[in-house]
């Protein structure tokens, strides 16, 4: 059971490290701010909820696993409409030019 | 060498780092900038000390600690207040610098109310 | 080398970096975000550390609420930028470089001459808590052992406030602190300010609670009331309450006169000033943590809603 | 009114025992951090009508998680691919949500969605930035948000 929990953490974190690592490749890599946001929203959304899974198994109590979630679901809510907030100043910067 | 001594030498750093922006950067909001950051780097050294202190059983010695959580809120209250300070300035003179020439300077260029 | 020390180096060299880059960008709202950055990391630092209460506290205060502060009257100032030329001559740079170098140099040779070992007040301060009943000894040190230090700086507190305040021109005097804030009411700025707050109240006054075992305490939970408080007033669902409010005087003024109603009352009936009889220690502390968070945070609110701009009314 | 303030305390409830577990000293915090929450979340957000569908929500959660992966995977694959495959664009979007909270629930799943970033309205209709404009993004919007009407706002 602890070899399995181990083997989710570590696929799971390590792919989570991944889409961050890709998703800064394409805050470096993209041209403008709005197909950065695309980068960082998605990419990085996906890393945390893939720790935050991996890490699931190493939850001491139930508990400590519903506090993980919470992490993720307020991380989404926190990304999810920051990234609308910094898209909408970006377009109309972009047609005030 | 320890990760507590890095953190230590980084906190010497940071205070060297802020007294030289406080001298030689002259804008006010800079030198507020600056000032908060030696300000971070004596909480750190507070906290590499409290860390070395580390006994029965805490991992850093709460006094230096607690006097540290004082000084943060205490430091923000104070760059509240120079911000406020600062906008009241730019308001009123319409400038934002402290140099001598600003007494005579400020009539000709005045946008604040 | 073990991994955890390569990470503490990485974590150092970023900071400086960040430290470096505040001080030497060019533009102020460039510096700010660097700013930012830099008090969030550092409040990593303190987690490895093992100070999570100042952790907390950094994180919250340093970084967020001072970062809100920096970025405002950065973006405020900004076009005020250009008109600056007067930048600091040769001579005083390297001057300055030298005393900074001495300064730090100094600074970091006391570091890596330190006493071994270290003295300390953790025993100190963990035999003696039977005296209040609190598990988490950093806040026994704020509320007992130090107590005096902490009723200062709740004064210290109402002071900038009150300095702010008397900033304002003598026509806005008593009225709203700030500018009024209208976003558009279909935004999701307005959507996140709906939503948010009751859960940053219920994470707030959890923080304050388990600060009597766990890190915490009323200055984090404080600072996470004043931000879901700011976010509402940013979005416009809620207005700062006139500076001639007397219920807003009541809450600026409840947590140091209760520390100090207390405070008196053990000169009077105890041992000395701000001694607590251990029976009743507890919940005289958690009355004053009480008193305390409200005034935490109705003053970090209005000292970043800065001075008085608008009469009641208008 | 008072079932919904009842449910809204449920859930201040179930995250205060998440954040402190169940322990009968902690009963007075806990009803003043429950007791204000609900009356700020009554204040803030008035509560909504509609029926509400439980295994509609399901579908929800599960197209979200898949859209998630589909997201997260795209940007991946574009930000490493070398050639950088991008052909950036803005796409308007005819909705037929109510302004105000539904639309922003709407935007706020759909930021998820791959190759989209809600950048406000205009004209009563949203506008997306997409990273590939020839991908058939309208028809995956339009397909999100029946999810979200069958299980929120039946209305």
């Amino acid at each position: 059971m602890s070899l399995l929990g181990d083997i989710i953490t570590i696929v799971a974190v390590s792919a989570g490290a991944f889409f961050f690592l890709a998703g800064t490749v394409g805050l470096l890599r993209f041209p403008d701010t709005l197909t950065r946001l695309h980068a960082l929203t998605k990419a990085d959304n996906l890393g945390l909820g893939l720790v935050v899974l991996g890490l699931l198994p190493q939850a001491a109590s139930l508990r400590d696993g519903f506090k993980l979630v919470s992490i993720w679901l307020l991380g989404l809510l926190a990304g999810a409409t920051v990234s609308q907030l910094i898209a909408r100043a970006a377009r109309q910067g972009e047609s005030a030019r | 060498m320890s990760g507590v001594t890095v953190f230590g030498l980084c906190a010497a750093a940071a205070v060297g780092l802020g007294l030289y922006g406080l001298i030689t950067n002259p804008q006010p909001l800079r030198k507020i900038i600056a000032f908060n950051l030696l300000g971070s780097g004596v909480f750190l050294l507070f906290g590499v000390i409290g860390r070395r202190g580390a006994a029965a059983g805490m991992g850093n010695d709460p006094v230096p600690q607690a006097l540290v959580i004082t000084g943060v809120v205490v430091a923000f209250s104070a760059t509240a207040l120079a911000i406020a300070l600062v906008l009241r300035l730019f308001q009123t003179t319409g400038s934002t610098t402290l140099s001598n020439a600003a007494p005579s300077g400020t009539g000709s260029n005045p946008s604040g109310d | 080398m073990s991994i955890a020390t390569i990470f503490e180096i990485v974590l150092a060299a970023v900071v400086l970096g960040l430290g470096i880059w505040t001080i030497v960008v060019r533009e102020t709202y460039s510096a700010t975000v660097g700013f930012v950055a830099y008090g969030l990391l550092v409040a990593l630092i303190w987690v490895r550390l093992d100070a999570i209460d100042v952790a907390l506290t950094e994180a919250a205060i340093g970084g967020g609420l001072g970062g809100v502060l920096l970025l405002g009257a950065a973006a405020q100032l900004r076009d005020s930028e250009p008109a600056v030329t007067d930048a600091a001559g040769n001579a005083v740079r390297v001057c300055a470089a030298i005393l900074s170098a001495l300064t730090a140099a100094t600074l970091a040779g006391a570091v890596l001459v330190l006493p071994d070992p270290a003295p300390t007040l953790a025993p100190a301060a963990v035999s003696n808590a039977w005296a209040t009943s609190l598990a988490n000894p950093v806040t026994n040190v704020l509320m007992a052992f130090r107590a005096m230090d902490t009723m200062l700086e709740k004064v210290v507190l109402l002071l900038a406030i009150i300095g702010v305040w008397s900033l304002a021109p003598d026509s806005a005097w008593g009225g709203h602190p700030g500018p009024r804030h209208q976003a558009d009411p279909h935004g999701v700025l307005v959507f996140l300010a709906r939503l948010l707050p009751p859960i940053g109240i219920v994470v707030g006054i959890y923080v304050l609670w388990t600060g009597a075992n766990h890190p915490g305490g009323a200055f984090q939970g404080g600072a996470i009331l004043a931000a879901m408080w700011l976010l509402a007033i940013m979005a416009g669902l809620a207005d700062t309450p006139p500076v001639s409010s007397r219920r807003l005087r009541l809450i600026l003024v409840a947590g140091p006169g209760l520390f100090l109603v207390v405070g008196i009352a053990g000169l009077l009936f105890g041992s000395a000033f701000l001694s607590y009889p251990p029976a009743q220690a507890k919940p005289l502390i958690l009355a004053i943590e009480v008193a305390m968070i409200l005034t935490i945070a109705a003053t970090l609110g209005l000292l970043l809603a800065g001075a008085p701009e608008r009469r009641t009314g208008q | 009114m008072a079932l919904k303030a009842a449910s809204r305390a449920a859930w201040f409830l179930c995250l205060w025992l998440v954040l402190a577990g169940a322990d009968p000293a902690d009963i007075p915090a806990a009803a003043a951090a429950i007791a204000a929450a609900t009356w700020t979340s009554l204040r803030l957000l008035e509560p909504s009508t509609a029926r509400r569908s439980v295994r509609a929500i399901g579908q929800l959660v599960l197209l979200f998680l898949y859209h998630s992966v589909v997201a997260g995977t795209d940007v991946a694959r574009r930000a490493l691919d070398p050639r950088l495959p991008l052909r950036p664009g803005f796409v308007a979007y005819p909705t037929r949500l109510s302004s105000g909270i539904r639309r922003n629930v709407f935007t706020t799943l759909t930021s998820l969605l791959p190759g989209t970033v809600p950048t406000g309205e205009e004209n009563g209709q949203l506008v997306y930035h997409c990273l590939d404009v020839e991908q058939p993004v309208v028809a995956e919007l339009a397909a999100e948000e029946a999810a979200l009407v069958r299980a929120l706002y039946n209305d």
